[in-house]
């Protein structure tokens, strides 16, 4: 069948059109998976693209959406900025368009997520804590210029300011890979040697990878390592005590959520135009019930 | 060739308003690969194509916020920025002669550190509507990337066919100690040719922005790639003197309209990557079996 | 009876097409053992074809090849078994690799196997590469990228490398076009070697002296079919050439008187480090400059400088008495300066451009509109020039890497001629041309001379250069040796100052 | 010329640690930038390689589960994905005569997509600590991934001087007419060549999953420019016939101590980049033109 859309199949049927960030990025598939989940669930056709990291790739998409004619757009921006034409678009087109995870400047008819500063608060707030307000500190940043790495790295940058005993001694970009991340942590242990009390990274697979070369290095004793998103290696990485603390990002349930607003939106049904889920900070301690 | 299989695989989606969204979708990818495509019949290649992009993108933008200057402005010092770096990979490749493979390496690094050093890694926004309107309005209907894609096309397709400059582009690449024999400037050329794809890269940054609203420093990563593919599907040769524009444009087309399909097939991002690269060798090969068959 | 034995070679029918143009129709070819037997016919006729065909480059379209009472299959690009079985071929365009030394080219594809498979002793391919070297009396480092040689020096390798082979039988495709009378005779006295081993030769080549003194038989093919076989001794240089060309043809250099004229290029004292110095001389209107010398005397190198293609060190030019400074290959065609390269394949064309796109190549202004090139006036002056020059193409648009080889030299001449230059260099500019379009290259030469144009003439060919030229300059390691007036010179007394030390 | 550049730049660095991390950083890249220099020498260029380590990591990973399978099983399957992605590419190159360009930009993308498929987007992490010991672990002090750098340099090395094969892969590269003149199976040693490429690659991916002890589906994008810029700054050729190993891993360390070196010093990662292009293009300006007046 070609897909074609909200004409063609079933007259009742909903057609939600989706363009995500990048199905190469663990979080997004998570999201992803349970957005089809319960669209399955609800009952509606799920039309899923992937904008590869490429804003102008997004905004080709949902004017491909708009042609189609879908129902209502499901956006889970690529930047900040650049991915709000998108938006536009499908106001402009009469179609209803449902931000999730992260925000664009024009404002969407919903908004499903959770405030990035935030988590970067509270994993700076963490280091603080550990450290007691005194050392020396590192952040891997994500791809810069990318909305979560903005959010994450203002949030962190205003705890350190509470506490002027925390000196950022190093920051450079991760480009949110693992092995970039542990090159990049092998070359501040070579110039900081001992003088690394604490690791902030942008995400767990930039996290692990400082983790990495840290254990590799003999230091991770002495060394704090905090990251975002409570990826499946990283709880596991917290549970055996490896990783000092992850911040849970609910994938699950912003997926969901975006849906089941997507789909109020189209029935008419009351919605809110903005859900904030929480990000959670998870130690050794809560651990056990973020793994399934 | 390409025709057929463009013609093959089109007709379900060939309804106007999708021919529309795929032509301006190409329209950025085409504009890079025409540049591209002078550059390969030279027997050179420019990967630096995506930072340039970036940069005037950047730049350009800067310079459009509302009411701050005339939009000739964002688009005069846009193109500038595109023009000098081609120039000065032109510049290093015909007199230092430096593999262009390097030299372009060495500017698509280079021009993604300024693209991020100018916008200090943020996305230039709040842009005049002037400027919003290059890459998002329509005149008589027709948006305009694809009315200008249509322009720089002709040009590029005159100048490569027609005009002396044309016939020495393809000289060069064909046998360089040959050109160099014949009296023809082998070094201006180049850099003509260098400073061209630098500044439809520029036109390509423009637009660009125009279309996201934003100047984005890390945006175009991986363009010159699509851009040299579209150009050597398209039947240029990267061992140089061999290559057209019309083909050129094909190659983009089949480009854009497999990605467009697939997208419409709501086919798994996954499960698109591996057909479009298989897409992409079966075409090709078909296309040169029956080329040689042919002869 | 023809018995199997006696014959080597026997192929019968065999025929070729490319693209619809039948290169080969029909031909046939018999060679006996320890025989040379020249293969004969026009530029274009089809004989590198032929031969492409027997090595394994090219698949025939249908006839029967036997080798050795064997058939070998021609469906196949096969030049491995070719090899194998022992064809061994000089190529037409030497086929080399520039980027590797002498050695390793000489030995490429049967380099010595070792104590482990793949291990290649380059010490053991030096030492047989010294040796090869030796027995043909050619004096190059085998050390020496190939790159670095001659022109001249090039196809000795080619020659060497073919020997090496111990083939049974070895396809001789123009051995000679580039290499001077010494190495001439070295190869013929190789060949009477190999001849006495029972090899068989092919042997082609359009010089027909060279002809009459190696050749046993001859074959002629004229467009494509076969002709006829006769034995060299019922032939002579009349007869043969009918038999290729269809026709009578006489006046080899025709005899015109030059009106010297005024002064047009005068080189005073150029200097280039290693290559060449103190060379001085003037060339007047109208009149042709011969310059003779064995290989390597450095006179495509003082061609080169003067035309811009090289920088030179010291020395002064002017051109119609006013001093000029050539840098580019641009300003020599600005100043009237024209060159005929005699590296067609690598200075002279672009392979993959057509006819007419080569040889407006260096005048394309002349026909264009501001930056349109006008097609139809370029198309009508090309269609004028290639029957002027009576170059066998299928079209204007036939890429010339089609061209049968001496078509190709013809469009480089075309090329030139079409920048209407007032000084023209050539360079070896018969090489690999037949003999009827020998003899309209030196009618050209004195039609360009009647108008008044200058003619720098380098050639190998003695003969040629003593028929055409108006004064011999003649050089020997890189210096100039003498210059001598058409009245005074004779082979004995070029040859005394070429071989100067 | 490499070498002076580098000793330039390196003396602040040159502690022993530093130089193992060093090495240990570039392994991956120079163990990918040997095998493309071979395809590069011959004529060609692979695009595949950031793709192939990829798939072979995660494949490689998915096998290397704690108590599953003995190390053996990931190691040689993680390689035959490999030499059947690379033998795959030197298939179409030599049966299809498609330009190894297209080729190995498909196989890119269906490389890609295959590992996103075979790892369903994630991860694949849990290894058994011996397979992480291939790339973390050391023996007699000396970091695994550079013992077996070291040995494959040695391989490649000899390979590519010393054997029949090198000489045809220089051959055909040099002049394929006159090295299928000579009688060399120009197809089987092109081949050989893709699949060698693909074998390292698949190499390359194994030690990096074991490095990050994971395998990373997203990983090894844009790595076959940096592993061709490494061929490219070490003297190979983009038109053929010529380079060496050595040079290969000259412009490999070169890279590596760059990036290195502009991380201990704390460099913004944005000027980095500019520095990093402007560092290459210089260097190889200086190396061509000192290259030239030795002529
Ligand atoms: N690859 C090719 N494609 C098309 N036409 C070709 C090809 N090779 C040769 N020809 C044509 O076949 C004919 C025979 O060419 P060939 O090179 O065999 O001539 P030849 O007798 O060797 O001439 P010469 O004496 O000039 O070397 C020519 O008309 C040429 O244009
Ligand atoms: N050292 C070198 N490096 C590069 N090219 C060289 C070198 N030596 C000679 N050549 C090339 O060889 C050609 C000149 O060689 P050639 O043997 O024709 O000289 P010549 O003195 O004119 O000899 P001939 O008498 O054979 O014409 C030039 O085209 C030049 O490019
Ligand atoms: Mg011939
Ligand atoms: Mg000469």
């Amino acid at each position: 069948s070609s897909g074609s859309g909200g004409q063609a199949g079933d007259e009742n049927k909903i057609v939600v059109g989706a363009t995500m960030l990048s199905m190469q990025n663990e979080f997004v598939v998570n999201v992803h998976d349970e957005m089809e989940k319960k669209a399955e669930e609800l009952g509606v056709e799920l039309i899923v693209n992937d904008a590869q990291r490429s804003a102008l790739k997004q905004v080709e998409q949902v004017e491909s959406f708009i042609a189609q004619k879908v129902d209502v757009i499901v956006l889970n921006p690529c930047e900040v900025e650049a991915s709000s034409p998108a938006v536009q678009k499908a106001l402009a087109a009469n179609i209803p368009i449902v931000n999730v995870n992260s925000a664009t400047s024009t404002t969407p008819t919903a908004f499903v997520g959770s405030d990035d500063t935030e988590a970067g608060r509270m994993a700076m707030r963490f280091i603080a804590e550990k450290l007691g307000g005194k050392g020396n500190v590192i952040m891997i940043h994500g791809y810069m210029g990318q909305a979560a790495q903005i959010q994450r790295e203002k949030g962190a940058k205003e705890v350190l300011k509470e506490y002027p005993g925390l000196k950022l001694i190093a920051e450079q970009t991760g480009e949110w890979d693992r092995a970039k991340s542990m090159s990049l942590m092998e070359n501040w242990i070579q110039s900081h040697g001992k003088g690394i009390n604490a690791v902030f990274a942008h995400n767990d697979e930039m996290g692990m990878g400082a983790l990495k070369a840290l254990e590799d290095a003999g230091l991770k004793n002495k060394v704090i390592v905090v990251s975002i998103d409570a990826i499946a290696d990283a709880l596991q990485a917290v549970k055996s005590g490896r990783l000092d603390a992850t911040v849970f990002q609910n994938a699950h349930q912003q997926g969901a959520t975006a849906i089941e607003t997507a789909v109020k939106i189209v029935k008419k049904e009351p919605y809110e135009k903005q859900v904030l889920i929480p990000f959670e900070l998870v130690t050794k301690q809560n651990v056990a019930q973020y793994i399934k | 060739m390409l025709c057929i299989v463009l013609s093959v695989i089109t007709p379900n989606f060939l309804t106007l308003t999708n021919i529309s969204v795929i032509v301006k979708q190409v329209s950025i990818n085409a504009l890079l690969a025409f540049g591209v495509t002078f550059v390969i019949i030279t027997g050179g290649i420019d990967l630096s194509l995506g930072s340039i992009v970036a940069v005037t993108g950047v730049v350009a933008a800067s310079f459009a916020h509302p009411d701050t200057y005339p939009l000739l402005v964002p688009l005069a010092i846009g193109l500038l920025v595109g023009i000098a770096f081609g120039a000065f990979n032109g510049f290093i490749v015909t007199k230092a002669k430096v593999p262009s493979f390097i030299v372009t390496l060495g500017t698509m690094t280079i021009g993604r550190g300024l693209a991020l050093i100018l916008s200090k890694g943020r996305p230039v926004s709040n842009l005049s509507d002037s400027f919003n309107f290059i890459g998002g309005g329509s005149i008589a209907g027709i948006p305009l990337p694809i009315i200008l894609l249509g322009v720089v096309f002709i040009i590029c397709l005159l100048l490569l066919k027609k005009t002396t400059i044309g016939r020495y582009i393809y000289a060069i690449g064909g046998n360089e100690q040959a050109a160099k024999a014949s009296g023809i400037d082998v070094n201006n050329i180049k850099l003509f040719v260098y400073t061209l794809s630098g500044a439809l890269a520029a036109l390509a940054g423009i637009v660009l922005a125009s279309r996201i609203t934003t100047g984005q420093p890390n945006i175009g990563a991986g363009f010159e790639l699509t851009a040299i593919a579209a150009a050597v599907i398209g039947g240029t040769s990267t061992s140089g003197g061999v290559g057209s524009i019309t083909g050129t444009l094909l190659g983009a087309l089949l480009i854009g309209v497999i990605s467009n399909s697939l997208d419409l097939l709501n086919v798994s991002s996954y499960y698109q990557q591996v057909i479009m690269g298989a897409i992409i060798i079966v075409a090709v090969s078909i296309d040169t079996i029956s080329r040689k068959k042919g002869d | 009876m023809d018995s199997a034995q006696e014959y080597i070679l026997q192929v019968q029918n065999l025929s070729k097409s490319f693209a619809g143009v039948k290169a080969l129709d029909q031909v046939q070819l018999k060679v006996k053992r320890g025989e040379v037997h020249a293969l004969m016919g026009e530029n274009g006729a089809g004989k590198s074809t032929f031969m492409k065909i027997l090595i394994g480059m090219h698949t025939a379209d249908s006839g029967e090849i036997i080798f050795e009472g064997q058939p070998i299959l021609s469906k196949h690009s096969h030049t491995q078994a070719a090899l194998k079985k022992g064809i061994a071929m000089i190529h037409q365009e030497l086929l080399l690799v520039p980027q590797m030394t002498v050695a390793q080219n000489l030995f490429l594809g049967k380099e010595t196997i070792t104590w482990f498979p793949w291990w290649v002793n380059d010490k053991r391919i030096h030492q047989q590469a010294t040796a090869l070297l030796q027995k043909i009396g050619l004096d190059i480092d085998p050390q020496k990228k190939l790159k670095r040689l001659r022109v001249a020096e090039m196809q000795m390798v080619e020659i060497a490398k073919a020997i090496s082979n111990e083939a049974k039988i070895i396809i001789m495709d123009e051995p000679t076009s580039a290499i001077s009378d010494k190495e001439v005779e070295t190869l013929f006295s190789i060949i009477t070697d190999l001849k006495k081993k029972g090899v068989a030769i092919i042997y082609i080549s359009h010089k027909m002296d060279e002809i009459f003194t190696i050749a046993d038989t001859i074959t002629v093919l004229r467009d494509g079919k076969y002709i006829d076989t006769k034995p060299a001794s019922q032939l002579n240089s009349q007869t043969l050439i009918s038999m290729m060309v269809g026709r009578q043809l006489t006046t080899v250099f025709p005899q015109a008187a030059h009106t010297k004229g005024e002064i047009m290029l005068s080189v005073k004292e150029l200097h280039r480090k290693h290559t060449f110095s103190h060379i001085t001389f003037d060339v007047h209107k109208g009149e042709v400059l011969g310059i003779a010398g064995l290989m390597g005397a450095g006179r495509t190198e003082v061609a080169r400088a003067i035309c811009g293609l090289d920088p030179v060190d010291r020395g002064e030019m002017y051109v119609k008495g006013k001093k000029v400074r050539i840098d580019s290959t641009k300003e020599a065609f600005a100043q009237g300066i024209g060159y005929v390269s005699e590296d067609r394949k690598g200075v002279g064309l672009v392979p993959g451009m057509s006819v007419k796109q080569n040889i407006t190549l260096a005048s394309l202004e002349k026909y264009s509109k501001g930056w349109f090139v006008n097609e139809t006036s370029e198309s009508a002056v090309v269609s004028k020039m290639i029957d002027e020059l009576r170059i066998k193409t299928a079209g204007l648009d036939q890429p010339v890497k089609y061209l049968s080889g001496g078509n190709q030299q013809k469009v480089v001449i075309g090329k030139v001629l079409l920048s209407s230059p007032d000084i023209i260099i050539l360079d070896e500019p018969t090489r690999g041309i037949d003999v009827g379009a020998k003899a309209e290259i030196y009618k050209l030469i004195h039609q360009l001379t009647a108008k008044g144009i200058a003619i720098i003439l380098i050639s190998s060919e003695l003969p040629e250069v003593l028929g055409l030229s108006d004064r011999i300059l003649v050089m020997a390691k890189g210096r100039q040796r003498a210059i001598i007036p058409k009245a005074e010179a004779t082979q004995e007394k070029i040859m005394k100052y070429a071989m100067e030390q």
